[in-house]
């Protein structure tokens, strides 16, 4: 399909891979409630410690999400010759592989955020904080995404990616961890997070912009090899 | 066959018993049979466990006196207390059921596990919420991570466990299987989830909030909660068959004895 | 830039002293390709003679790691070993939302494409539950509905029975008749009666 | 191959297949130490309080790792017709999964056992809770990858897996987790541990022995459907 | 239980009454189906016909679902669509460590095996690296090695090249020459002067 109709119609079929069924978006809600009810379990119960702990507990959550979600990005595609058409197709790489991306965060990213107060509460966050936590799960999670996917088109033509890709990335996850807790952690102790904030947006920015870049090349290398 | 297990037609020495089991076994076994006896239990039972339910609520919400304590807001114990029971008798139905049908490869007991599933995750949710809201007053937060809560929590993940499992399978006859595999399993694990979340909430937490003393429950409470009790486990049954029913329809849709049933209404 | 052959046909594909080694074996060498309109031409060799590689080659997936150049392609279709068919989706989806970029019209012109590979009926089934056979028909389809001049298709009947050959063969005489170009490989021969230039790797093998 | 010869023939294919190079373990180990790193940036406590949860983060490490390690564990023999083939072996199943199981703990379980100590460490954990972190660690993994190994069977046909099997396995790793961290924890606060490794060690006899034959019916299920 | 048929021949496979409905669609319905030792037979039908769920049904890894039961079988080797090969190990090892449970004697007995389905030289490279016939080939030197007396091989010359093919066929020959027997699925014909037995699938359906 010519121009934006290709663009659409990739992103219906990542949304349709990943959400064939309604109940799928649901199981992933209830991984990230079963990932957050093992901390409760390793850490202990007391409603002081997990409030003090919330921010971290909900980003490393987040991360591990994103983690797990970005590995399998491309592979499937990459394995059954998805990749080889994607790259002979007319269109610029650099906006095929937003969709890709697009679908990732929605998945790992956006409905964490959404539903993110909801666990807060349960892990005895201040409700003064939640605002925060969306916030800076939303943006973080999308630079996550991106940093993800380079991983992931770098791996995908290895047979055994499964540890490789989370030594490439998780170094570069970690200051996106550091920024978004932070964030939360300033809310929760009454200080303005928008500075964290806005280096979370300034970060998924540049992400966006020159990531896509990076995933291309690593595609194009991927195939060849 | 892939799952050992004592089978009724090569036991040894066939006693009066087995036999009247065995044939029991068969009947249940037979979907039509089924329907029918499940459609006349529900028209006397649904009716009685309305009204069980009717009358314990009146009881309990308008005829005994405020706790001392708690005020008013411990009434929500006529909903919350029995859903949380039944949820948990719910599962070990399930899992019985499952274990059923894979042992004696009986249709209908795995049309009863899966029957079950939502059933027990409903009244599983329930109990979560009632408790969340009761604990808004109680305790002043809607969610402490208490033994029997979190043991709730869990048991809310076993059942959508199934649930998603059986949703997940294109082939609906592997499905049932795979859920009984799982239901299996379950039922060696449950206790033991439930005593390490227990041992869990003690090595961590001397007894800060406490609301285990079930024995401090005065008797003008606990006749009204025990009739919610038997309301609920009845209403449950009631679920289940209604379940079980529109399953068999389904399933049974090709044959003679469903084609007579939709052209006789 | 449309370049002519010496017959006057419009040249699809333009590749010269082509080479490729692969773990320390020259599969082959200097070898030069010339597709023009209304050719169809049988890439054909023994396994591991390097078809395959090739293909990939010509099409511009490998970029690297061979001499000579393609110096000249018009925009292609490439059918591969593996079939871009994904088991979630069903045939129809598997066509509309294609990644090969290529507008393939409406449902309608889709499902016209699926019955003339033999899929009718069986539009709305996840691929997943398809037989071989037919998943890699849900790809052929696309032959009924691309436009791109030139085709390279590495062993497109593949699991594909007698009568669909028959079907297949007809549409890539057809598409050559067209004004189109055909580079397929197979170790199927055609039937006698198709006009098939062949090219034999061993041929030119080192 | 007859009797012995193929249970040993297949435990050298899992683990060439898991290890076919060197590097691999070690990049099994860096995997461990950047997602332990990860909880001290995530969660930020003083080093005094770090020593104190050590015993839940080095246990929801291993439960994570074990459960990202599982769920690959039969999928790919299952995509190329390989669980085809140990189906119709004269071999019982029962047998014949366990050198999965065997590699799978290995590499998941025995490996971070043994370099667990150094990460307790770099956590703070009291050098007298080392003995506890090691064994609990030995032991838990067993049972947990016996009971993932279920939950894989049980969703290795099954396209969208991912999700799901952490829905299904969740649950039942929880005992081992509370277990587990428990005896750390007693370790740490010098109360006896060994009843807590009891508990495990007979939770691992119990997976052994009958979780083969779930996860056998399990395969049998999925190839069937 | 080695029973005979009229004709004496111990009887490998015996079916009866097998019918299998899929996606509404009856596939086939009531067929029988004996094979005996020394028999060569080719299950024809067209894609979807229902070949690899009848094959599958006939190795026992279908065990529900159908109708009709598989009153005897002797021990088997089967392959599938699926190759059964990965791509991380080499040829020799693959067979080594092959999960059918088979022994397969030692390293000299399978590098000829390799070298018999035209692997010479390749024992030692990943099998990722070989071309897709050679890696299906790894899969079918399994037939130089084996010592079951009864094949199920589900379309064993998908990817094979032409002279590939006529050894394998011959291979097929001496099987049940040697008192094997052999039921196979291909949508090739084989050579006109080799025995072999059609059972078409379409005259059966439903
Ligand atoms: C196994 C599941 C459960 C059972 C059997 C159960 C049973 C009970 C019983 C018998 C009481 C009355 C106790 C008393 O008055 O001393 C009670 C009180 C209460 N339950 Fe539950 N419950 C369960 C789960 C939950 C859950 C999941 C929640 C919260 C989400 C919850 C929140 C509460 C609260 C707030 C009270 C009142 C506390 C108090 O009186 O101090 N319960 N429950
Ligand atoms: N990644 C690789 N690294 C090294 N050698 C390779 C690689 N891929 C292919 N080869 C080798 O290149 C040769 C040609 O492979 P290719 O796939 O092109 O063969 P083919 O002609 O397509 O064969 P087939 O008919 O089996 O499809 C083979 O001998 C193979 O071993
Ligand atoms: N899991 C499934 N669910 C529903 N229908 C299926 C499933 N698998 C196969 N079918 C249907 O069963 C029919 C027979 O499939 P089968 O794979 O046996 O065909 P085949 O004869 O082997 O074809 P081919 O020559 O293409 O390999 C097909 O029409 C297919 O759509
Ligand atoms: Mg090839
Ligand atoms: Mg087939």
């Amino acid at each position: 399909m010519a121009g934006e109709g290709f663009y659409r119609a990739m992103l219906r079929r990542q949304l349709a891979l990943s959400l064939r069924r309604p109940v799928q978006l649901f199981n992933a809600l209830l991984f990230f409630a079963l990932v957050i009810v093992l901390f409760p379990l390793g850490l202990g119960p007391s409603p002081e410690t997990l409030g003090e702990f919330a921010p971290g507990i909900l980003w490393i959550v987040a991360l591990l999400a994103n983690m797990l979600g970005v590995e399998t990005l491309f592979r499937s595609d990459f394995e059954d010759g998805s990749v080889d058409q994607l790259l002979l197709a007319p269109q610029p790489l650099y906006f095929s592989v937003m969709p890709y991306l697009l679908t990732q965060w929605l998945l790992a990213g956006v409905l964490l955020a959404l539903v993110s107060p909801l666990f807060g509460l349960m892990l005895g966050l201040p409700v003064g904080a939640m605002g925060a936590l969306a916030a800076s799960l939303l943006l973080g999670s999308g630079v996550m995404s991106v940093l993800g996917a380079i991983g992931a088109a770098l791996t995908v033509g290895l047979r055994r990616g499964g540890m490789l890709i989370a030594l490439l990335v998780t170094p570069f996850y970690m200051p996106v961890l550091i920024f978004g807790s932070g964030a939360v952690q300033a809310a929760v102790t009454g200080v303005d997070s928008s500075p964290y904030l806005a280096l979370l947006a300034a970060m998924l920015c540049l992400a966006v912009a020159l990531g896509p870049l990076a995933i291309a090349a690593a595609l194009r290398i991927s195939v060849d090899s | 066959m892939y799952f050992p297990g004592p089978s009724f037609e090569r036991s040894e020495t066939p006693s009066i018993i087995a036999a009247a089991m065995w044939t029991f076994f068969h009947k249940l076994g037979s979907p039509p049979w089924l329907y029918t006896i499940s459609g006349q239990i529900l028209r006397w039972l649904l009716p009685a466990a309305l009204l069980a339910l009717v009358v314990g609520m009146c009881w309990g919400l308008l005829f005994t006196a405020p706790d001392f304590r708690q005020g008013n807001s411990y009434r929500i114990i006529y909903i919350h207390v029995p859903a949380a029971v039944v949820a948990l008798g719910g599962y070990y139905i399930m899992a019985i059921a499952g274990a059923i049908s894979l042992i004696w490869k009986m249709k209908m007991a795995d049309i009863a596990m899966l029957a079950a599933a939502p059933v027990g995750a409903a009244l599983t949710f329930i109990a979560l919420v009632t408790g969340s809201i009761w604990g808004k007053p109680t305790w002043g937060t809607w969610w402490v991570w208490d033994a029997r809560i979190t043991s709730m929590l869990i048991l809310l993940f076993l059942y959508l466990g199934v649930m998603a499992l059986y949703e997940a399978y294109d082939n609906k006859v592997a499905a049932s299987r795979a859920c009984a595999v799982l239901a299996l399993v379950g039922t060696v694990n449950i206790p033991i989830i439930y005593k390490s979340v227990d041992w869990w909430y003690s090595l961590h937490q001397p007894a800060s909030i406490k609301f285990t003393g079930g024995s401090t429950i005065d008797p003008s409470m606990l006749y009204p909660l025990l009739l919610c009790i038997v309301a609920f486990y009845a209403l449950f049954a009631c679920a289940l068959m209604a379940n079980m029913r529109v399953t068999i329809l389904d399933r049974e849709r090709r044959t003679g004895w469903v084609r007579r049933l939709v052209e006789e209404s | 830039m449309p370049s002519t052959s010496d017959a006057g046909a419009r040249v699809l594909l333009d590749a010269r002293g082509m080479g490729v080694e692969r773990g320390g074996r020259q599969l082959f060498h200097a070898l030069d390709i010339t597709v023009c309109a209304g050719e169809l031409v049988h890439l054909r060799g023994a396994n591991g003679a390097g078809k395959t590689t090739l293909m990939r080659v010509l099409a511009g997936l490998s970029r690297f790691g061979f001499d000579g150049e393609v110096a000249h392609r018009e925009r292609c279709l490439f059918l591969g070993h593996h079939s871009a068919v994904k088991p979630l989706l069903t045939p129809r989806e598997n066509l509309r939302w294609h990644p090969a970029g290529e507008r393939f019209g409406d449902d309608a012109t889709i499902d016209e494409a699926l019955a003339a590979v033999g899929l009718y009926g069986y539009e709305d089934t996840p691929a997943a539950q398809l037989s071989a056979g037919q998943q890699r028909r849900v790809n052929l389809a696309r032959l009924y509905l691309s436009r791109q001049p030139l085709w390279l298709l590495d062993e497109p009947f593949t699991a594909i029975d007698v009568q669909g050959v028959a079907r297949l063969q007809a549409r890539l005489v057809q598409h050559c008749r067209d004004g189109g170009a055909v580079l397929f490989t197979s170790h199927q021969s055609l039937d006698a009666d198709v006009a098939v230039r062949t090219l034999d790797l061993e041929a030119v093998a080192y």
